[in-house]
């Protein structure tokens, strides 16, 4: 059963006062729990969520899968996102993606066997100018080649 | 020729710093703003022209000014969730000059008489959001914010709000949706937010880089900013080029600058041996235009609506000879699909399809008819839905099939790409 | 007043109005899915498209009201054909399994479909899979794929019951209604959510398969449950009763009933009842026999006893025109003024879950205090015990309450009453022999509510008809007849039995010609 | 009616009597020299062969796996003139099939064989075939029930329906 951490409790409760709705919370109470559940949300957390926020667990459900953020399944220590919409894809994004996923042996949406990668393809992340990229948790990396995203990937 | 207006400073690296930011004239717009009247700078707003630069391209002085006009409490909401294809202009900004952002904001509440904004961002913009918060807090200690900013009675509160990832949060009413912590999806209009937005109080939404200029005609004056652009399109603007040119980025140029001039002299060109194909002007929502219809483009809202597509935000996507245009319209109509709220059954529906039938074609076993099948599909679901994104979904694909029809059927007759070769079964996802 | 023009005829609709309010408002059919007069505007099915002269777009006419002088249409081209590619966008994932689907013969899209259909479809690719056959709680089942996401359910579970179980999950085509990790749909209300479902996305676990809707006739009557009186359609055919839906009535109950209120529909059917008179002297066995002539002869045992010592006892179970007869028979045959009225639970009577269902369970409280008030009946429960006691009272009639099960104390009650010489109880349910002492007993089978005419007077003095009867125990009676019985009429039969509509070789009867 | 002919006409009914039987012979003769063409079946050891479109009597369908096709719509029973298809639903424990008939029952005496259920039926899941005699003696002996219509010795193991519901699956339908 997951539990919020006692920090992560009172973030949850000072968010939920820091907005003028406590519903308001609930992205950043989903982020947080996120971070704590080994970067994916459960149903568990979910239903902790709503009976810490009292809040009605569909609401809480609902946002959770409205958003591509929230990851609905485990992933590994490092999530890399690729970007392959129109701009990354005509500077070699895909190619970038598969490369990516050939060199580790993983297949899209799933953890590598050492729980250290998982790779997925996601829609634009604003950084269209410099690409192709991709994003490794919360940092871009940029105007990459395939050798070049490898290389960054096996020196996290 | 680049104008720097707004992004005169943004080379420098201290400018994200509220030092560095005050050193080169910051703050000083919004300490001659808070002596003047509100009205004042709406009608200095007013009479700049300025154009809404989230994509709709609404004059963001007449939006305030549907606002009603009594004491009840309002918000001002920055939209700083970016997520147009092609778009990376407002990233510029929130990472380059917060300030400025924050400047403008606090202007444009003192002016619609709002105490609380929030800064919605993207949730896929971490770095952003730090700088912006620290810049927030810089902003509180010198008085800028809070209580009485400035010793002029006014008070105003400014948050920042992330998001988590959902392209249709960008669509207003969506964004509202979103901060209340519901899911991103757009509500009716009527009533518009100007009556009834977050929490069903009267709000203000503008993009970062409308709020940003808020603090440059603020400095300059409307007359000043006026000297740039076209009549109806007044000022400069910033525009994210990506694609296939020599030096992809962020460039700021008057309006009514051709287009043309941008990809080849801003940004050096195509690439060697290369040619141009086709450019989408105005982000993913806006129609394709063809190699010889960029010839012919000003970067005003009015010669984009003439050649029936928009400026959008400003992002211009070239392409060159070496894409097939079936492969980019796949990856379009899968980010549509990807996107769509669900709410409205010809968008949530129509997006399916449209993805579905893209793929067949992609894989090499589609049908003369499903081509234009694809195009009246599209055209039903255009003006159908709450939200823009169904017309965003389709106006690509209407003008991709019309324009680059050619290409489609030879991938239907030969079972290839007319560019790429191979039967490309799965090239997107 | 606003005057607009609609489809070229003028109309006068109130001012506020919504374009499709005015439509139902004038008679004028207009394509809809997510919109309900009961629940908020969502505007998301996109089916009410009309055309407003001067407005070059097409706009939804549930989100736009009416204003002075509009000239509204939806019989344009333009119209049509927008509603058409719309119910195929509608129709582009839905399974199509309407052989299988309760909803067949009463479903939105079928019906609109006909109406505006394409005919000619053009979706050629998989279509969209989801979950099927998914248990929400004890009275629904979910099947996604035949949703057609118009929300009415969830803002029903949002507005209506305040209990947010629904919601809608995911986005774009993937988006499927459900609750939280399939949490059951346990409120009272949860029924209400399968009658508004447009399509066949929610069924009732109780009725499904078990008729085809075409198979089903319609009859208005009032709900027992309690003393708000919701008016409710009862679907029966020759096999018996089948559901319970909500009638609308906005002085009474909206467009709503709880879920209690329709299982007490079931408990009409003949399983659950007492079908023939029973009789019993001392310790001998129960006798079974015809209603009428035990009736007739419990009345002649009664009539043996001192008439002052005859009691009747009531329960607000029954209609005012039952009363009325019972009351008005016993008082010129005994001449005694005992008459009782038998409370549950009074302390319950002012609890109200917030929506329709209120503490007093008992249909027509208020009908029943009226008569006795009228009449100027008094008599407590507690002289009632100490006559029994006391031998003053020797002789009860007891018109028990149709649903016992909201009486819990109901077989205490009765064992009490048991210690008369001779009880008459008239019920709809079979007795427990350990609920009775003994003595002479007569138990008189009862019609239902489904079964007589008759008028509920609701908490808030609202008169309300039962309706047409139907008939389900053929030897049952009404509190009336047996009034009629006590005042020396014999009754004479009018209804045919239900079960007797379907001789299956019904030619059999009339005489065959050369046979 | 009663034709009346003049007496003449109805004198002469000699010749016809004549050539009724010379009829009669000639059959016989050509019978008993071509006995391979003759006409007459020894019923019952003979049967005669109807074709395919003969509405006889009727045949439930069954899946590939041998479960029955019906899916219990009532639309069959809906379309019968003559009332005579009693059908009782129930839950499937698969959900992918769902519903299908706990019984089925057909009364052959009511039946016009109007062969208008097989024409509802959406799912191919009743035909009339070829069959057409069936003895029997209490009434209740031609209710045939889903054993019957399915499942009888002569139809060997069941009839295979044309409507297959995973291949719809596939094709998305």
């Amino acid at each position: 059963m997951f539990r919020l951490s006692k920090k992560g409790l009172e973030f949850v409760q000072s968010e939920m006062k820091r907005y003028e709705t406590k519903r308001s919370a609930i992205i950043p109470a989903l982020y947080c729990a996120q971070n704590e559940n080994d970067g994916w949300i459960s149903q568990d957390v979910i239903a902790h969520l709503s009976e810490v926020m009292e809040l009605p667990a569909s609401q809480i459900h609902e946002v959770f899968e409205f958003y591509t953020m929230f990851n609905k399944r485990p992933v590994g220590k490092n999530h890399v996102q690729v970007c392959c919409n129109i701009s990354c894809a005509m500077n070699g994004g895909r190619e970038l993606a598969d490369h990516i996923l050939k060199e580790f042996s993983v297949n899209e949406n799933e953890v590598t066997s050492d729980g250290k990668l998982s790779v997925s393809r996601v829609e634009c992340l604003g950084s269209c100018g410099t690409a192709p990229m991709m994003q490794v948790n919360d940092d871009y990396y940029e105007n990459l080649t395939p050798e070049r995203a490898v290389e960054i990937l096996k020196d996290l | 020729m680049e104008v720097k207006l707004l992004s005169e400073h943004y080379h420098h690296d201290d400018f994200r710093e509220i030092s560095g930011y005050q050193k080169r004239g910051g703050y000083e717009a919004l300490k001659m703003a808070l002596k003047k009247k509100p009205q004042e700078i709406i009608d200095e707003v007013k009479n700049s022209g300025l154009r809404g630069r989230g994509g709709a391209g609404f004059p963001t002085g007449i939006k305030w000014g549907f606002l009603p006009k009594n004491g009840e409490p309002r918000y001002l909401l920055c939209n700083a969730d970016e997520g147009e294809p092609g778009t990376f202009k407002d990233r510029v900004i929130l990472e380059r000059a917060p300030h400025q952002l924050i400047e403008g904001m606090i202007i444009s509440a003192f002016a619609i008489g709002s105490h609380k904004s929030y800064i919605y961002i993207r949730g896929e913009y971490v770095k952003s959001r730090k700088i912006l918060e620290k810049a927030i807090k810089e902003a509180y200690a010198q008085g800028f914010l809070g209580e009485n900013i400035l010793g002029s009675g006014f008070k105003h509160d400014l948050d920042v709000y992330s998001g988590a990832g959902a392209y249709i949060c960008g669509e207003e009413t969506a964004l509202i949706s979103s901060l209340e912590g519901k899911k991103g999806q757009p509500t009716l209009k009527p009533p518009f937010p100007a009556i009834e937005g977050y929490l069903q109080k009267p709000t203000i939404i503008n993009n970062v880089e409308s709020l940003a200029s808020v603090t440059l005609i603020s400095r300059i004056g409307s007359q000043a900013y006026r000297k740039y652009g076209t009549e109806k399109s007044p000022g400069t603007k910033l525009f994210s080029v990506s694609g296939n040119v020599c030096k992809p980025g962020t460039y700021e140029v008057p309006l009514g600058y051709p287009l043309m001039d941008l990809i080849n002299v801003e940004c050096g060109g195509l690439r060697t041996g290369r040619s141009l194909k086709a450019v989408i002007p105005g982000g993913s929502s806006a129609p394709v235009l063809t190699a010889e219809e960029a010839q012919k483009a000003f970067l005003t809202y009015e010669s984009m609506a003439e050649l029936k597509t928009m400026l959008g935000s400003g992002a211009v996507i070239v392409i060159d000879d070496s894409n097939c245009m079936v492969d980019l319209l796949h990856v379009l109509t899968h980010f549509y699909h990807h996107e769509s709220c669900g709410q409205c059954t010809p968008c949530r529906e129509g997006t399916g399809w449209l993805n579905k039938l893209c793929g067949t074609l992609m894989s090499g076993q589609g049908r003369l008819q499903d081509i234009e099948l694809m195009d009246q599909v599209a055209r039903n679901m255009m003006g159908r839905t709450i939200c823009a994104l169904s017309d965003a979904a389709a106006g690509p694909v209407i003008s991709f099939v019309s324009k680059f029809r050619s290409e489609f059927e030879f991938f239907v007759r030969e079972g290839r790409s007319k560019i790429k070769g191979g039967p490309h079964a799965q090239m997107h996802h | 007043m606003l005057k607009c023009t609609i489809n070229g005829k003028q109309y006068a609709v109130p001012e506020g109005a919504s374009i499709i309010e005015a439509f139902k408002l004038a008679g004028e059919s207009l394509a809809h899915y997510c919109w309900h007069p009961a629940l908020s505007v969502a505007g998301v099915c996109r089916m009410c498209m009309v055309s407003i002269e001067g407005n070059p777009r097409l706009q939804i006419a549930c989100n736009t009201m009416v204003t002075e002088g509009m000239v509204i249409s939806n019989q344009s081209h333009a119209v049509k054909d927008s509603v058409k590619w719309v119910l195929d966008f509608h129709l582009i994932n839905h399974p199509l399994d309407c052989p299988i689907c309760d909803q067949a013969g009463e479903c939105g899209l079928q019906d609109q479909y006909m109406m505006f259909g394409k005919y000619t479809p053009e979706m050629a690719m998989p279509k969209q899979r989801k979950r099927k056959v998914v248990s929400l709680g004890d009275r629904v089942v979910l099947d996604s794929e035949r949703c057609i996401l118009c929300s009415r359910c969830v803002r029903f579970t949002e507005e209506i019951t305040k209990t947010h179980e629904l919601g809608i999950f995911h986005r774009g085509d993937r988006s499927e209604i459900g609750t939280f990790n399939d949490r059951p749909l346990n409120n009272n209300y949860s029924l209400n959510t399968v009658d508004i479902c447009p399509v066949g996305a929610l069924t009732s676990k109780k009725f499904r398969f078990r008729q085809r809707v075409w198979f089903l006739k319609e009859k208005k009557s009032i709900c027992p449950g309690c003393c708000t009186g919701c008016n409710i359609k009862v679907s029966y055919n020759s096999k018996g009763v089948f559901r319970v839906k909500p009638d609308c009535n906005p002085d009474v109950n909206g467009y709503w009933m709880c879920d209690e209120g329709r299982d007490l529909c079931e408990k009409t059917q003949s399983v659950d009842r007492l079908l023939k008179g029973m009789s019993k002297y001392g310790e001998e066995k129960w006798q079974e026999g015809p209603a009428l002539k035990f009736a007739k002869q419990a009345c002649d045992d009664l009539s043996a006893l001192p008439s002052s010592s005859v009691a009747l006892v009531l329960t607000a179970q029954h209609t005012c025109e039952e009363f009325e007869a019972l009351i008005q028979s016993f008082k010129s045959k005994f001449k005694s003024k005992k008459v009782y009225y038998w409370v549950n639970r009074p302390e319950d009577f002012h609890k109200f879950d917030g929506l329709l269902l209120r503490g007093d369970r008992n249909p027509n409280t208020v009908g029943l205090l009226q008569i006795l008030e009228r009449e100027g009946f008094k008599s407590t429960w507690s002289e009632l015990l100490s006559d029994l006691s006391s031998g003053a009272t020797q002789g009860v009639i007891v018109a028990a309450p149709e649903f016992p099960s909201f009486y819990p104390d109901f077989s205490e009650k009765l064992y009490e009453l048991s210690r008369a010489k001779v009880l008459t109880c008239l019920t709809s349910r079979p007795i427990k022999d350990r609920e009775l002492l003994p003595g002479q007993r007569w138990l008189i089978p009862l019609k239902s509510f489904l079964e007589k005419e008759g008028t509920f007077i609701n908490y808030r003095g609202v008169q309300q008809k039962l309706g047409t009867p139907l008939e389900l125990v053929p030897d049952a009676m009404t509190l009336s007849d047996f009034a009629r019985i006590l005042s020396g009429d014999w009754l004479e039969r009018q209804v045919e039995p239900l079960g007797s509509q379907n001789v299956i070789n019904e030619f059999m009867k009339t005489p065959m010609r050369g046979l | 009616m009663i034709i009346e002919r003049d007496r003449a006409e109805s004198a002469w009914y000699l010749p016809p009597i004549v050539s009724g039987l010379m009829l009669t012979l000639h059959k016989m003769i050509k019978n008993l020299l071509h006995r391979k063409e003759m006409l007459t079946l020894n019923y019952p050891e003979e049967k005669f062969e109807y074709s395919p479109r003969f509405r006889g009597n009727h045949v439930l369908t069954v899946k590939k796996d041998g479960s029955l096709r019906c899916t219990a719509c009532m639309l069959c029973a809906t379309a019968c003139p003559a009332e005579c298809i009693t059908i009782e639903a129930s839950e499937h424990q698969d959900p992918s099939v769902e519903k299908y008939p706990i019984k089925y029952e057909i009364d052959m005496l009511r039946c016009v064989f109007c062969g208008l259920c097989e024409e509802a039926c959406p799912v191919d899941a009743i035909r009339m075939g070829p069959e057409w005699q069936r003895p029997g003696t209490p009434t209740d002996s031609f209710i045939y029930g889903i054993q019957e219509l399915a499942y009888r010795p002569s139809l060997k193991g069941g009839i295979t329906s044309d409507v297959d519901d995973q291949e719809r699956h596939r094709y998305g339908i």
